[in-house]
């Protein structure tokens, strides 16, 4: 079929990082760019579902919840190792055009939420108020006075521009968090990002860069900061780089709209504060320093969290880019 | 042709095209309907999304309302300006002066913070 | 497309809307009752303008002030149902009724 | 009454554009995040149709289908109808006496559309951003609607064409310009684009349109992208003079004028991140209601001598 | 042409708003409500009410997202998942309404409607725009005071922190 064999031939990406295996998530997004790949934000936009090293237990069920909001004709990829990454993407459009093989596979069956599809063991087990077998909300006091519903959203792994295997559960009432719990899903050993270098610094403080301007919406100056990492990384020399990153700092640092919607929430500051740690180890490219290590971010997270609304909790956790 | 003939004809042309696409995806896409959970970056629903949203800004809505009155009488006036002179910009700018007290004590009174 | 029928409609739509609000036990149910009668006043209005005096304005004032109220009372009564849902965590009618005698 | 080929020009042309506006769209985003070869990605949003064509149809748990349907339909359609009112080049398809109304009260059918798609699947990241497009609505529609007047004020009166005709001698744009700087914004707005695409930002994974399956999908995108081309389409008879222009004929310098439009707005697209709506909707009632009512006093004033 | 319009557009309008009354889910009540203006402004047009037509469907969208949004705020059950019914006396509410519809129908069809004076000027806008500034100013200025009454009062009754207690000065 034509039209199977066009759509295949520019799968829309969804890359899920695993903490520990940033190597291959740079890897993959390396390749996903150099192809021309569209980006997905959600399963039901994405036909290919790219993880990027070996998850552990907790995120490997997070990434199967995610897999099966995928519609065929879809494709799973699993990447250790960097190397492995151009090989395995290339043969994702064969994989996604053959119709009958996804026809076959493909699963049409109807999702049903866990509690129901246990066997009821007698009637204590009767969830109240439960329709079509999930509860409905619960409404809980709130700063506003008004007892509404509060809805409990998990931020998880599987999400644009958010931090490898880390999730937080926030209880949410209208768009305003009332509480969160973060924590990493099976943190792993030693990180990619805490070897000795500048250029690895450098890198580390590009790839949050990324993440808050893809959370702030610009993803234009996002894919350029990823540009600039991936650059630092594969030892361009320091005259074509730093130009290039200063050009990038000042561009972010004087956007009057992003000081406007960051302002107030300690964002900017943090903002500005990562740009000129890029710069500055752009700028002393010896120097072996590695990363300095982050102070406790899980613990203070959840009571900067509370009382923000959903898009300024996004915005704190990427300025404080939690590493496992 | 009648213009608003015209007009439903290209409603209805407009329906049919998006006829078209849901027939043309039955006939082209993979057959049978997946039913999935709502998407919640890899969690599970512990309820429906369906549900009583507090929403932070009711306050804005009502002095919205309110003030989206004042609109009805604004585009009328737009078409007479040019007839009827100064009376009738002095009246409408009162008018508009007194929708703006309402805008500012709203402003004071944090309304158009989130709640 | 005469005037009985128009004024037919207008009173078929002030009738349900008065079914609507005297049935429904929830304010906000209610308000959708009264929306609904405003509703058939709009078309009364519209048609006795057209169909009686279209020489003068009074049948489309009538209108914009028919459109009006009903955007006023909605105002105020989301405003009413905010507070007494704060102050007493109920929309429903039958705890609403202090003032009754 | 409506001269036929108005009738079949305006489907062919919308759709030209909105095709012109997505691919327009692709390269300028890879041209602006300075990927490899950013021509390449011209045919994007043909590729992104053909993935949403032969996609399998998926449900969520307990959705309402009607109303998330009805959404997802209600999006091309007010496209539609809004562009029903706009002079090509010389006539429009509806010649309406009261064009503004008519088209800002189509335009007002995109919150019903998007608070649909975000009510309709029962999924909490979908009725975020419906939400958050109804408090960008509260935020956007009042200044538009200064905007919309003062252009009425200006040509006095509320047909598309003549308010087109009555600016032979010296553009709205030009001396309206703070009513001009409002309806761009609300533009983006209208179509929920570039700075202002908060309901369908990524920091909730694409807010109201992250449950779209394969059609609705590619439904939803064709009506964001025709309403951006309206909004943009509308610029020229309200603010740029409609047809008017030396050298080339009306249709042709209507479409000029158009592509400039839409072509501003693309590129504020890439060029500046999303606004928050809990700060853009103070900052609409304190800043841009104000000045769109001086705009109007200052119109006013010139109408009267 | 237009008879066929007015009775699609009229049955349409009714049955709708019945409709409001029967669904289960809030959302759908609000929308039946919404189709009901709809055509309610559809028949406007029909009266070569053009600006009051394109009016009604403008603020009624409007509207109906604000009731929407509320309904779903305050309503038990918002989305109609679990089947209730939120009715008292319906009968007695029944028997009423159907009362008043058999008056007002009685007394539609049996008075003699006086004939029509004068006729539709060729734009009822420009018209309701002259009334408005001129004869009518009265009635814009009440309104304008009613609104104003409005914004206070329902600023004053719905939020709970007022310019006292800031918390976040910004």
């Amino acid at each position: 079929m034509g039209l199977t064999a066009y759509a295949a031939g520019r799968p829309s990406a969804l890359l899920v990082g695993v903490p520990g295996a940033a190597a291959v998530r740079l890897a993959a997004e390396a390749e996903v760019r150099r192809l021309g790949w569209a980006s997905a934000s959600s399963p039901a936009s994405a036909s290919v579902l790219v993880v990027c090293g070996d998850p552990g237990p907790s995120l490997a069920a997070a990434i199967d919840a995610a897999w099966n909001g995928v519609p065929s004709p879809r494709a799973d990829v699993r990447l250790s190792s960097p190397g492995t990454v151009r090989a395995a993407l290339a043969d994702v459009p064969a994989t996604l055009a053959d119709l009958p093989g996804q026809r076959a596979s493909a699963v049409t069956g109807s999702w049903r939420p866990p509690a129901a599809a246990e066997p009821e063991h007698g009637h204590g087990h009767h969830m109240t108020g439960a329709v079509h077998g999930l509860a409905m909300a619960e409404r809980a006091d709130d700063r506003d006075g008004l007892k509404l519903d509060v809805l409990h959203l998990p931020f998880g792994p599987v999400l644009p521009y958010w931090p490898d295997g880390l999730q937080i559960r926030m209880a949410v009432q209208g768009d305003v968090v009332q509480s969160a719990e973060a924590a990493f899903l099976d943190p792993s050993g030693p990180d990619f990002w805490d070897e000795p270098g500048a250029r690895r610094r450098a890198a580390a403080h590009l790839d949050a860069l990324a993440r808050l301007l893809g959370v702030a919406g610009w993803r234009a100056q996002a894919e350029r900061a990823r540009l600039l990492r991936d650059a630092a990384l594969d030892g361009t020399p320091a005259a074509t780089l730093l130009p290039r990153a200063t050009r990038f700092a000042r561009r972010v640092a004087r956007s009057r709209t992003l000081r406007w919607m960051t302002d107030g929430l300690g964002v900017h500051a943090r903002l500005l504060a990562r740009l000129d740690a890029t710069t500055t180890a752009l700028a002393h490219l010896d120097d072996p320093e590695p990363l300095p290590p982050e102070p406790d971010v899980l613990g203070v997270l959840p009571s900067l969290l509370a009382g923000r609304d959903l898009a300024a909790a996004r915005l704190i956790v990427a300025a404080l880019d939690p590493r496992p | 042709m009648e213009t608003f003939v015209a007009v439903v004809a290209l409603a209805g042309l407009g329906g049919a095209l998006i006829t078209a696409v849901y027939a043309l995806s039955f006939l082209t896409g993979v057959r049978g309907t997946l039913g999935v959970a709502p998407f919640l970056s890899g969690g599970v629903p512990r309820e429906h999304a369906l549900s009583r949203f507090h929403v932070r800004w009711y306050a804005v809505t009502m002095v919205f309302l309110a003030f989206d009155m004042e609109m009805i009488f604004m585009y009328p006036w737009a078409l007479v300006v040019a007839s009827m002179g100064t009376m009738a910009v002095v009246e409408m700018f009162l008018f508009l002066g007194l929708l703006l007290l309402g805008v500012l004590y709203a402003w004071r009174e944090g309304a158009f913070r989130w709640a | 497309m005469t005037l009985d029928a128009f004024l037919l409609l207008a009173a078929a739509l002030f009738s349900v809307g008065l079914y609507g609000a005297l049935s429904q036990q929830s304010i906000v149910m209610l308000m959708m009752g009264l929306e609904l009668m405003v509703n058939g006043i709009v078309v009364a209005g519209g048609a006795f303008w057209y169909y009686i005096a279209p020489g003068a304005a009074d049948g489309q004032v009538l209108v914009l002030v028919a459109v009006t109220v009903m955007a006023l009372e909605m105002a105020m009564g989301f405003a009413v149902v905010t507070a007494l849902f704060r102050a007493r965590d109920a929309d429903l009618t039958d705890d609403a009724e202090d003032l009754r005698g | 009454m409506t001269p036929v080929w108005t009738v079949v020009a305006l489907p062919v042309a919308l759709g030209v554009l909105t095709l012109l506006a997505a691919s327009g769209n692709a390269v300028l985003g890879a041209a602006a995040s300075g990927a490899p070869a950013p021509l390449r990605h011209w045919d994007d949003p043909l590729r992104a149709a053909a993935r949403a064509l032969v996609q399998q149809r998926r449900r969520t748990f307990a959705a309402d289908r009607l109303l998330s349907r009805v959404g997802v339909v209600t999006l091309p359609v007010a496209a539609l109808l809004a562009a029903v009112v706009l002079p090509l080049g010389t006539r429009a398809v509806a010649d309406w006496s009261v064009g503004v109304v008519w088209f800002n009260a189509m335009e007002v059918a995109t919150w019903a559309a998007v608070w649909l798609t975000g009510w309709g699947p029962n999924s909490a990241y979908a009725l975020v951003g419906g939400y958050r497009y109804l408090a960008q609505g509260l935020a956007y529609e009042l200044p538009h609607m200064f905007a919309l007047i003062t252009v009425a004020l200006g040509a006095g009166s509320l047909n598309v064409t003549r308010v087109a005709d009555a600016q032979d001698g010296l553009w709205f744009g030009v001396w309206m310009p703070v009513a001009f700087a409002v309806y761009l914004v609300s533009a983006l707005a209208m179509a929920f684009w570039g700075p202002l695409a908060h309901p369908v930002a990524d920091d909730v994974a694409s807010g109201a349109a992250v449950e779209l399956d394969g059609p609705d999908r590619l439904v939803f995108a064709v009506g964001r992208y025709a309403l951006l081309v309206v909004a943009a389409a509308a610029a020229v008879p309200f603010f740029l003079g409609g047809g008017a222009g030396p050298w080339l004929p009306a249709p042709v310098w209507t479409l000029v004028k158009t592509l400039v439009v839409l072509g501003a707005l693309l590129w504020a697209g890439h060029r500046l991140p999303v606004l928050r709506m809990d700060r853009f909707l103070e900052f609409a009632w304190i800043v841009l209601i104000p000045a769109s009512l001086l705009q109007m006093l200052v119109v006013a004033l010139v109408v009267l001598d | 042409m237009q008879v066929a319009a007015f009775w699609a557009l009229a049955v349409t309008a009714v049955a709708s708003g019945v409709a409001v009354f029967r669904v289960d889910s809030m959302a759908r009540a609000t929308f039946a409500l919404l189709a009901s203006f709809l055509c309610v402004g559809g028949l406007l047009l029909l009266l070569d009410l053009h600006y009051l037509g394109a009016l009604v469907v403008l603020m009624m969208i409007m509207e109906m997202l604000v009731m929407a949004v509320f309904m779903v705020m305050y309503m038990m059950n918002p989305a109609g998942l679990m089947p209730m019914t939120m009715i008292h006396n319906g009968r007695w509410a029944l028997g009423i309404s159907v009362a008043v519809f058999a008056a007002l129908a009685a007394g539609i069809v049996l008075t003699p409607w006086p004939p029509r004076r004068g006729a539709p000027p060729d734009d009822p806008t420009y018209a309701l725009g002259e009334a408005i500034m001129g004869p009518k100013m009265l009635v814009m200025m009440g309104i304008g005071l009613a609104i104003l009454a409005t914004m206070i009062g329902s600023v004053v009754l719905s939020t709970d922190r007022g310019r006292y207690d800031r918390e976040d000065p910004r």
